[in-house]
């Protein structure tokens, strides 16, 4: 019963947001006020929905007395329905994907495709935290079931990888995406359909800022964190007044020179050249003899994987290893592969690199996770980057812990916001608030000569503003 | 009879070779003028150039009074002058049928494609209507629906002629028309070609390798080789001249 | 100053260059040879690289030797290529201009192929790279910088070349693979074997591919998109007029030296789209290339 | 082709239009996503297979004309409150004046050189969508708001999709007439030989242009619909990828043919779907499947897979070898009398 009810009103909100006014509450209206101006007995009605309609009406109307067919049936038709449309609360159904003793889960990311690397290890390692879970005994009873979808971080794939999950799988909630301008495209269909989502592993800038409700993400750090940490840590650590900032001319690259150059001006730094380079470049000569040219104090250097180590490579072959090269997190996702493709060692000499994750700091806890993770997968060595799959899971069964027993999507909306858990795995908080969708804020700076990597001291935190 | 086609010391050069040395010849109305020579004699350039499809660097090609070398290609066609080719270039994909009514263009009014019209479907039918006309005067019309490239070789160089006719032209080019054909075929041409230009009074301008054929039907032979004009005249007089035969035999090395 | 940046801009744009020509050397050979556009070139650069990536750490072979068996194998897989797939397209093949389109869309469809074949092989999702051809400390040239693997870049695509210009100007097989691409029924006529010269046309080009994936690999770093580099070897071709062997290494150098100073002058955003730009501009404005005979624009 | 329009092609396009209406009110939204999309693809697919198929021009930059009528389409609509019924086709119109800009120099390279032309173009193309920031919203990418059309908010899947249909029908149609018009004759002859075409009259160059410019248009009216039910686009959906993942669906489906093109859109544009269902290992095998797909295709199925299909059900129009010659020659339909000398 309450589940047909659901459907219709599911229907209802789909076919309201597509402007169709066919609503059952309105066909209700109808037959209520027929049923008071011409009085007839349940048995020879000829609308079948309108006795339907009221003994449904008559089970939920809480003095529970039959409606005489009089004026005072008005009372009790409007309250029926009043009792009708309070049903229509997703609230009060429960919502799909949920029962009392399995939630299920769309689990998507980049499983095949150029950008595999950002999907792959992180996609297995939240699946294994999940597992985790599950061989505890689930969350208040309840099993993780995960639909596993492969998103290949195009918005195309993504936004029909979501559209699936939710229409045809109708899981409870949505756990994916490893590339920012994927989930946004699909941001707008998540929210209209009132259905939670965390991203997997994407920093997310374009989807966090503005905050929309359903959305969650950044649980590695949106572009701007790392931007401010590059700024900061140039600023109070190194005392840098000449800065030189490289970018991609792509969105992670605009949100991390916006950030970059808001919190050096704070700060009375001058930027003394600002490039931005595609990222499919072959030769850096032209940028890196621009910087060379501008003669800056420290080089803040947002690229990706291949582009970082020709720049690094480069930045050696020019001699200017005097000058430090601060590197954010997503160009060095393993720092042993960068060192070996960069080769020189001189260009390590003066490196510091962005670090979202406490591995580094405590060897224990990437031991332990890789442990865990060789025990799932035997046959896979991780990448590195395996752990950025780690803190959305984490959070999310958070999440359900703290929902508690009776669990809905809005319920569970409601305990995000007020998530604000210190994981061993992460530099920092993972926090939420009704405003604020991005998780950490914090991140560390560790020093990387190509062999051993020394966190710096102190956590470096954006402030929530600069760059927006 | 009156000259109604007159090319004047033409010259044609591919880089450093010259394919055609200021050649000249007048074709009389409604007359077979043959064009022989060895191969590799320019024979098809002539064609080429009548159908603008290669610029000679000098001469002058006048049909009707007019000259057409300063006509674009498509548009030789439209001024009454249509062609057949050599080594078969047929329209594959098309049906027999469509390669007729392609032929028709420059006879066919235009329309907008997107929709239905009065117009269209008068343009249409009109134009079904000649096509089938023409297949049935060149045999084609069991094939009407066949694909030219499903078509055998002798079919695909009647095709050829039924394109070329369908322009309605008054002097048609034919290159090679009866080259590879078995004698039973070659025969149907000869009758063809007659009926073409005593019949419907089309002039004829044929370059042929078939002697038979050529000797059969045409009222005037122009021979060229290595791109000159060596002889001229009525068929009798070809036969017995020894610069023709010369020219044959001395190039039956290169050939 | 501004001289340094020139030079230096010039020194490495020369070396970049340089990787562009030997690519483009491997477009040019196929095109002159079996008039065939080849879209998986890019592709099979990274094969090179990556089977020499395999070779030297997962059967530990030296340096020498994995060189030998990344060019073998690349010169079977173009060869085996061009015989069963071109092959069977050619074998039906009715006239140059309307098979065309099959022939080029079988390249295409080859580079995916083979890009996913290297894609199925675990990690090769990171970034790698393979040691460079001679190493040692960076050779300066007045003030530019070079490093040695560079100067071997240059030596080996000069070479190339030079060994190319002979091969197809005064060998007889050579004129023979240039026959069979002006005019295969006649090729056949007078006795060139025209299927195997085919063969041996993508064999060669494809071994070239290779060795410019291993020379590459050390300076642009391999991932299994490390193909999108053909289209700036197609930019240094069609500069050069996409015939003329000489003609594509400069056009490839010119392409490097342009790509610089874009960078330096406009803005390193535009490097990207240059040789797309000057794909477009070179044939809109001058078909032939600067080098090339009259090829591009086509007769009637 | 020649002719009217046969009944069954209105059938096939009324059913068509009776799904657009009645789908949406049955199937969950992700299918009505296939859906539009199937369709969207469709447009473009047949845009580039008036070139590819019917006039036999290389045209890659196909995906740039889309990029034109998405971009086009969106920004009137958002920026400049242009109703969707207007914005489409100013888009379209745009695009296709682009192809006609591009078309006239391009038209006299040769096919390869074409090609090359063309996908710089296309590369060119999308370079400006991620570089001009101020109008396209850059690598950022650009929100699209619900286009309303003529008072039916579309944005979302179902709403979208009587819309989109509608759309596809009436290019369906205008294709279907094109193709049986002389200028859908003039584009086969000039595909099957430029010679034989101009000797017969066709204008080769103007007709070229025209393909070009109606390809282009085409491509713009795909992007038009993008804007329907995707509520953000940005350039990453303009690359090579979904060029070849068009041109895939051309030369498997059956280049040349309408039906084939539909054909290969259902094929090729479901196969990641399916695939879905597959173990995750096959996943990355994607690319490798392509390839595949696409070298065997043009090996086996020079016409696509509906040349297949047609060539089994008309094997009778096919002229028998042996009765050729006979209709020659003897059976001449010509009465010689007082011919000959």
């Amino acid at each position: 019963m309450e589940g047909r009810v659901y459907e219709v009103t599911r229907a209802n909100r789909a076919r309201r947001s597509a402007t169709r006014d066919a609503s059952g509450s309105a066909r209700l209206v109808r037959a209520l006020l027929k049923q008071i101006t011409v009085p007839v007995s349940v048995e020879e009605n000829p609308l079948a929905l309108t006795t339907h309609a009221q003994s449904r009406v008559n089970d939920k109307d809480p003095k529970g007395g039959g409606c005489m067919p009089s004026f005072n049936g008005v009372r009790c038709g409007l309250v029926g329905l009043a009792a009708l449309l309070a049903l229509a609360q997703p609230g009060l159904a429960a919502d799909p994907g949920l029962t009392d003793n399995e939630i299920m889960i769309g689990l998507f990311g980049p499983l095949s495709g150029p950008l595999i690397s950002f999907g792959l290890d992180p996609l297995q390692a939240a699946k294994m935290l999940y597992e985790e879970v599950n061989n505890k005994g689930g969350i208040h009873g309840r099993k993780i079931k995960l639909v596993i979808e492969d998103d290949k971080c195009t918005p195309n794939d993504l936004v029909s990888v979501v559209k699936k999950l939710v229409t045809v799988d109708k899981v409870f909630m949505l756990h994916g995406g490893s590339c920012t301008a994927a989930v946004a495209a699909a941001q707008d269909f998540v929210n209209r359909e009132s259905m939670p989502m965390a991203m997997l592993n994407a920093a997310g800038d374009n989807a966090v800022f503005p905050p929309t409700r359903y959305v969650f993400g950044a649980f590695q750090g949106t572009q701007r964190v790392y931007g401010a940490a590059l700024a900061n840590f140039a600023v109070l650590h190194l005392k840098s007044k000449r800065a030189a900032v490289i970018v991609h001319d792509d969105d992670y690259g605009n949100a991390n020179l916006k950030t970059v150059k808001a919190t050096l001006e704070r700060q009375g730094v001058e930027i003394v050249a600002a490039e931005r380079i595609p990222p499919n470049i072959n030769d850096v000569t032209a940028p890196m003899l621009k910087i060379r040219a501008a003669q800056p104090d420290v080089i803040l250097s947002g690229l990706y994987p291949a582009p970082a180590v020709l720049f690094a490579q480069k930045y050696a072959e020019y001699g200017m290893t005097d000058v430090p090269l601060l590197q954010a997190t997503q160009g060095i996702p393993s720092p042993a592969t960068f060192a070996k493709n960069v080769g020189n060692p001189d260009a390590l000499k003066n490196f510091y690199h962005t670090w979202s994750f406490n591995d580094v700091a405590d060897e224990a806890v990437r031991q332990k996770y890789i442990k865990m993770y060789k025990s799932y997968y035997p046959d896979r060595d991780p990448t590195p980057f395996f752990v950025s799959g780690l803190p959305s899971a984490l959070v999310i069964i958070a999440a359900f812990e703290k929902a508690g027993k009776d669990l809905s999507r809005e319920s569970f909306v409601a305990a995000m916001e007020q998530i604000d858990v210190k994981t061993d795995i992460m530099a920092g908080e993972l926090a939420f608030a009704p405003d604020r969708r991005d998780a950490l804020r914090d991140v560390f700076v560790v020093r990387f000569d190509g062999t051993k990597q020394t966190v710096m001291p102190g956590v470096y935190t954006w402030n929530g503003k600069d760059g927006l | 009879m009156n000259t109604i086609f007159s090319i004047r010391d033409v010259s044609v050069r591919f880089g450093g070779l010259t394919a055609l040395d200021a050649f000249s010849m007048q074709v009389e109305e409604g007359a077979i003028h043959a064009l022989i020579g060895p191969n590799g004699a320019g024979k098809s350039t002539v064609f080429n150039c009548i159908s603008r499809f290669c610029q000679p660097v000098q001469g002058r090609i006048e049909f009707a009074g007019q000259s057409i070398l300063d006509l674009p290609a498509h548009r030789i066609v439209g001024a009454g002058i249509a062609r057949t080719f050599q080594n078969l270039e047929v329209l594959r994909r098309m049906t027999v049928l469509e390669t007729v009514l392609v032929g028709l263009t420059s006879r066919v009014e235009n329309y907008v494609p997107f929709w239905r019209s009065a117009k269209r479907s008068r343009a249409e039918r009109g134009a079904v209507e000649q096509a089938d006309a023409i297949l049935v005067k060149t045999g084609l019309m069991p094939y009407r629906n066949a694909r030219a490239g499903e078509l055998d070789f002798g079919h695909q160089k009647m095709l050829d002629l039924a394109r070329a006719l369908a322009a309605g032209p008054r002097l048609l080019l034919l290159d090679e028309p009866a080259g590879g054909l078995r004698n039973r075929e070659i025969a149907f041409v000869d009758r063809l070609l007659l009926d073409i230009a005593r019949r419907q009074g089309i002039t004829i301008v044929l370059i042929e390798h078939v002697m038979q054929l050529v000797m059969s039907v045409a009222d005037r032979i122009t021979v060229l080789s290595f791109g000159k004009k060596i002889a001229e005249g009525t068929p009798v007089e070809i036969r017995g001249d020894p610069r023709v035969i010369e020219a044959y035999l001395g190039s039956a090395g290169h050939a | 100053m501004f001289s340094l940046l020139l030079t230096q801009a010039i020194a490495s744009g020369v070396v970049t260059g340089c990787v562009y020509a030997l690519v483009a050397l491997s477009l040019v050979i196929i095109y002159k040879s079996t008039d065939v556009v080849n879209f998986a070139g890019g592709e099979l650069v990274m094969l090179g690289a990556y089977v020499g990536l395999l070779a030297l750490t997962y059967f530990e072979v030296s340096y020498a030797v994995m060189f030998a068996l990344a060019v073998i194998a690349v010169f079977t897989t173009g060869a085996i290529f061009e015989r069963v797939v071109l092959g069977t397209i050619v074998g039906r093949r009715h006239s140059a201009h309307t098979e065309l389109v099959p022939l080029v869309v079988a390249t295409v469809g080859f580079g995916y192929l083979l890009k996913g074949l290297v894609r199925a092989v675990p990690y090769t999702e990171e970034v790698r790279r393979l040691p460079p051809l001679v190493s040692g400390p960076p050779i300066f040239i007045g003030e530019a910088i070079l490093q040695r693997h560079d100067i071997a870049i240059i030596a080996v695509t000069v070479v190339v070349m030079a060994a190319l210009t002979v091969f197809f100007n005064f060998t007889l097989t050579g004129k023979a693979m240039r026959a069979t691409s002006q005019n295969g029924r006649a090729a056949a006529l007078v006795g060139i074997p025209v299927k195997r010269m085919r063969m041996a046309a993508w064999g060669l080009a494809s071994a070239i591919a290779g060795i410019a994936g291993i020379l590459l690999a050390p300076k642009l770093l391999m991932t299994p998109d490390m193909g999108v580099v053909v289209m700036l070897a197609f930019a240094a071709a069609i500069i050069g007029g996409f015939t003329s062997l000489p003609g594509c290494v400069i056009g490839g150098i010119a392409l490097g030296i342009v790509q610089n100073f874009v960078g330096i002058l406009l803005s390193p955003q535009a490097i990207a789209v240059t040789p797309f730009f000057v794909i477009i501009v070179v044939l809109m404005l001058r078909p032939q290339g600067l080098f090339g005979e009259m090829i591009a624009t086509k007769k009637v | 082709m020649y002719g009217e329009l046969p009944t069954r092609s209105f059938i096939l396009i009324a059913a068509l239009l009776g799904l657009g209406i009645v789908l949406p009110l049955l199937l969950p939204e992700y299918f009505l996503y296939l859906g539009n999309m199937l369709m969207m693809y469709a447009v473009l697919a047949i845009g580039l297979d008036l070139l590819l198929g019917w006039s036999g021009q290389f045209a890659f930059a196909h995906i740039a004309f889309f990029g034109i009528g998405i971009y086009g389409t969106a920004l009137l609509h958002t920026r400049l409150r242009i109703p969707f019924v207007i914005g489409m086709p100013v888009a379209a119109g745009l695009a296709g004046l682009t192809g006609w800009l591009l078309a006239i120099p391009s038209t006299r390279l040769r096919t390869v050189y074409l090609a090359l032309a063309t996908y710089a173009f296309a590369e060119c193309a999308q370079w400006v969508f991620r570089t001009w920031d101020g109008v396209t919203g850059g690598s950022d990418g650009l929100r699209i708001k619900p286009p309303s059309v003529l008072g039916h908010v579309a944005g979302t899947d179902p709403a979208a999709f009587p819309v989109v249909a509608v759309v596809l029908c009436l290019m369906l149609v205008a294709t279907l007439y094109l193709t049986r018009s002389n200028l859908g004759r003039h584009l086969c002859a000039i595909r099957d030989s430029e010679h034989v075409a101009a000797a017969s009259g066709v204008d080769v160059k103007r007709v070229k242009i025209v393909a070009f410019a109606l390809s282009a248009i085409y491509a713009g009216v795909a992007g038009g619909t993008y804007t329907l039910f995707q509520s953000f686009v940005n350039p990453d959906v303009l690359g090579v990828g979904q060029l070849i993942l068009v041109l895939t669906m051309v030369v498997v489906g059956g280049p040349g043919s309408i039906i084939g093109v539909l054909l290969g859109v259902v094929l090729i544009g479901l196969l990641p779907e399916a695939l879905r269902a597959a173990p995750r290992g096959l996943l990355v095998w994607q690319e490798f499947l392509y390839g595949l797909i696409l070298m065997l295709a043009v090996m086996f199925m020079p016409r696509g897979l509906w040349g297949l299909i047609e060539a089994q059900l008309s094997v009778r129009r096919a002229p028998a070898k042996q009765a050729v010659s006979a209709a020659i020659g003897t059976s001449g339909p010509l009465d010689l009398k007082g011919t000959g000398r």
